[in-house]
């Protein structure tokens, strides 16, 4: 440790990273967070980047509800094993089409939840303790199908309730409005289950449309999500095709391009025009702003909410 | 398309949903689930103006709004142009009191005779799924801590009513009667009615068996019990689906459903 | 159920109540909350109302840290149980008194148990079942001396946890910035811990300095913290002699005029100052403006923050 | 008053402190803890610009700052002046994989040789107790989910030193042994520093029992031991607490601690 005159004050670290540099940080086997919602604010830079390098058998933590990200992961075959109450596309693909061949043909493992019980695994690793106690679930088909959920008596009143495990996470990759170079990140709206995710995981990398002033910030700062997170990554329209609130909805039509391809896979067993979309869109740019040249600037200027 | 006066089959089906919400209670209206979205916001704007209505994880005030547009996708952020207040998605699952006041929509792959429902996916072997279904969603909870929810579907057939679910995602009657929920501790209000295309259910009271309780205009006591691949109870009269009124039809066409997903 | 005519639209009912309409749910025994933190933001109104009504053994959930508003409702023999894990005033009076002095004569009982099991059992009550785990503790003479909590066994890997019961609250009193009139509640800064207590609560009121309207709130939902109260009490310096934030400090003078009368009991079994303070500030004035003019105008507007 | 260039106790006290917060640590400055609260803006001004400094529940930017203000409330309004974030109070208290970067300050009523501490009350029958303490607010949790903490006292002498709390309220080393803290589950931190305006104690590496580390300037090692009421380690040299170098007795009186609160 060292001292300094006031002259040499020791300077803050910004805490903006390289894409790269977050990603060389999963490692194959490893459990990785997702954070959005269905058809909003994932952090695609952090999907796609994590396909390109080929990174095998992760244990996958989707949102509450998962969106196509999750099925992309798993169609380019990094998913060991995902853990999420939903994987689908809403109206755009009831259930997602790589999610659900994948689990059929016995190459990806559920970990079968539903929401609540998920918020408590998230909440236990967040508290460090091993389980959380959650009371619907008894008497359904979750217990029996996911045996990491045990049925258990409260030690209190001998009720019959479930222990959910902590949900740890060792890498959570989000997407956010904002934040400032330190790592304060605020979202437009509440972020989804975004917080829950952050405080489960012992690092997060936070991917912004833009990076804003620290005065910006400590305007409001109750509207901080996230105090800390230990990277940032400046990703102008980074959770293409899903929507980023405030800024762009979702693109519908590239979300239907996926959904058509992976479709074949599912229903053909024709993966052509997944690795198709796979070559255009994940492993052939060599960058996001070559990913978002692909897409077209017109396509992404005609996303605007209103 | 239907006449001016003739509601259809859909609208019908909102409004059985809608008759059976109070004022003051709580609920939820998804994206993509027209006819709940429709029953909810029906009740609201007629007889539930202290109804909270949730629309995308917000705490929407809609009640003076002239049209209110229908959004796609839970996600989209123009929804939440009503809001009051956020629900934080894990406040929103997690802080269980203020369902008390909750009704909830659940659907359903495959739904059984006790109002048991699977969201799960279809087969015998849960690790050779025949149909990976999508999974459960919050519809495991949301079926116990509300205070009662309604299984709606979009169709009418025995793949959906089965003798049993190959999983149960969303307990409703067990293996029946009455005390099958508190039992198991569960908060006992569980499912009420069964809304289909084609007939509303509700659920026996001691059996707590599922009992066909009225079918819509034209369809048939038969048609609904060829299309059911369990015994349903069937009362010696079964009414025919009350239809909105011509007030609520013009509510429903002119300021909810706009854009006619409840006509065609 | 009545439909209506357009013309005839059903409107939404207010929810602005009377502190006596509110404190008129409470009866004898119940489990009642007192929100806010040590020096600020108790709902003062509440407190002086319960005990000039002469509510009797109540079960007192205060806040994680409180103040010694839950000293004055010890003081006056309104409680018989105080859930607390620190009743003080700070530098103002390390240890509330009246709390030090009944405890000591067994007059009140302590359901001993520190912040973060506070929020354990708030919680478990939030999410209706029977208790929440916890780590911290194991160890300590907490499970002795609170034997509502159990010593257990997780059901997922067999670690020593504590288990803390839910706790249930009939009625929460809460003092907030602002609300409109339909129960939507904001507060400057983030409430301390009030959300959590709201959340475990069947029933709530809340009272705040200014009530304003609807699309005053619409301007910013993230900031709500209550979406809907289930009644608002007008009530400007309602805090008083606490702060409250964004709108004035504690009025230090008052407190400590409080601490030494309450310290003469504690120290000297003298209870006429008590008894003295209690005529004029609690069971004397007609009302709330009534005790703001015996504090008087002039204290009361020298509590600016700034 | 001490001259210019001497340190008091209490500003030695929070030197001591300063020197074992490295960067990137999270702290509370907690109110009415002048001596905590010196220590950690020390360490954060001189060489933690990456600590996270908690003042009054909210991330406090105070590096710039010429002068901060010292709030004698933890509900001083005032203090949040400089927030780039809230911590609601519960996600304080209950989110826990922040603290492992986590080091804290703990006072105590009853502190015993192997470091657990009492703030509950004193007396051998809890139900008949002869001095109820304030309580553990978020003691018991705080000391166990840091990293480590540090026990900081006012008074060094037999009443705060015992052989056996009354009571437990923050587990230190148990009935002693290194692993006394992980066989019951909980972290291995546990408490290093004991720090008094005597002396300074840790605890030796096997037996964890307390042992002085260094004595304050002025202060003989038969003082420290007289105040204590149980057998403490000595080591064969007892260093004198190292006092703090001109440029920390400046920031320390200039920008942390303006009004003296360590100097009366």
């Amino acid at each position: 440790m060292t001292t300094s005159t006031e002259n040499a004050r020791p300077e803050r670290s910004k805490r903006i990273v390289d894409i790269e540099h977050a990603l060389a940080q999963v490692h194959d086997g490893m459990t990785v967070a997702i954070g959005g919602f269905i058809n909003s604010s994932h952090p695609m830079l952090a999907v796609r980047g994590l396909i390109k390098r080929g990174v095998k058998n992760l244990t996958v933590v989707g949102a509450a509800s998962s969106g196509l990200e999750i099925d992309l992961l798993i169609a380019a075959g990094c998913a060991r094993r995902v853990v999420a109450p939903y994987v689908g596309g809403e109206v755009l693909a009831p259930i997602g089409p790589a999610f659900r061949t994948a689990v059929e043909r016995g190459k990806v493992e559920v970990f079968e939840l539903d929401e609540a019980m998920y918020y408590a695994g998230l909440r236990a690793a967040a508290q460090r303790v091993p389980f959380n106690p959650w009371r619907s679930g008894v008497g359904t088909s979750f217990p029996e199908i996911n045996p990491a959920i045990k049925t258990f008596q409260d030690p209190i009143n001998g009720e019959t309730l479930l222990a959910i495990p902590a949900l740890n996470i060792d890498i959570a990759f989000l997407h956010a409005a904002v934040s400032d170079p330190y790592g304060n990140v605020q979202y437009v709206g509440h972020g989804y289950g975004d917080r829950a995710i952050y405080a489960a995981a012992d690092a997060s990398f936070v991917q912004v449309e833009q990076v804003v002033s620290n005065e910006e910030i400590r305007k409001d700062p109750l509207r901080t999500a996230i105090p800390g997170a230990d990277g940032i990554i400046r990703a102008r329209f980074g959770a293409h095709p899903y929507s980023s609130p405030g800024y762009y909805t979702e693109d519908q039509a590239h979300i239907r391009d996926y959904v058509k391809a992976a479709t074949a896979w599912a229903k053909a067993d024709d993966f052509g025009p997944l690795g198709a979309y796979l070559d255009r869109f994940v492993t052939g740019p060599a960058d996001h702003v070559d990913y978002l040249e692909r897409v077209g600037l017109r396509r992404l200027l005609a996303l605007d909410e209103y | 398309m239907q006449s001016e006066l003739q509601a259809t089959n859909r609208e019908i089906m909102a409004t059985v949903l809608a008759r059976d919400l109070a004022d003051g209670e709580w609920v939820e209206v998804g994206a993509n689930l027209p006819v709940p979205r429709a029953g909810v916001l029906l009740a609201h704007l007629l007889w539930g103006p202290n109804m909270t209505v949730m629309i995308a994880m917000t705490k929407a005030n809609v009640l003076n709004e002239p049209v209110i547009e229908e959004f796609q996708l839970i996600t989209d952020q123009r929804a939440t142009r009503w809001a009051e207040a956020y629900y934080l998605h894990d406040d929103l699952v997690e802080n269980m009191k203020f369902r008390r006041k909750g009704v909830f929509f659940a659907g359903a792959l495959q739904i059984d005779r006790y109002g048991n429902s699977n969201l799960i996916g279809i087969g015998a072997d849960y690790r050779a799924l025949k149909f990976r279904g999508p999974g459960a969603i919050g519809v495991c909870n949301a079926t116990v801590m509300n205070s009662r929810f309604h299984l709606v579907v979009n169709a009418h057939d025995k793949r959906i009513f089965v003798p049993k679910c190959d999983f149960v995602s969303a307990y409703g009657w067990g293996s029946g009667g009455k005390d099958a929920r508190t039992r198991l501790g569960l908060p006992g209000g569980g499912p009420r009615y069964v809304v289909t295309p084609l007939a509303v259910m509700d659920f026996e009271d001691e059996s707590k068996r599922m009992r066909l309780k009225s079918v819509h205009p034209g369809v048939s006591v038969q048609q609904v019990l060829d299309n059911t691949g369990f015994e349903l109870l069937v009362p010696a009269q079964v009414a025919v689906t009350e239809t909105p009124s011509a007030d609520e039809l013009r509510v429903l066409r002119t300021r909810i459903d706009v854009q006619g997903a409840l006509r065609n």
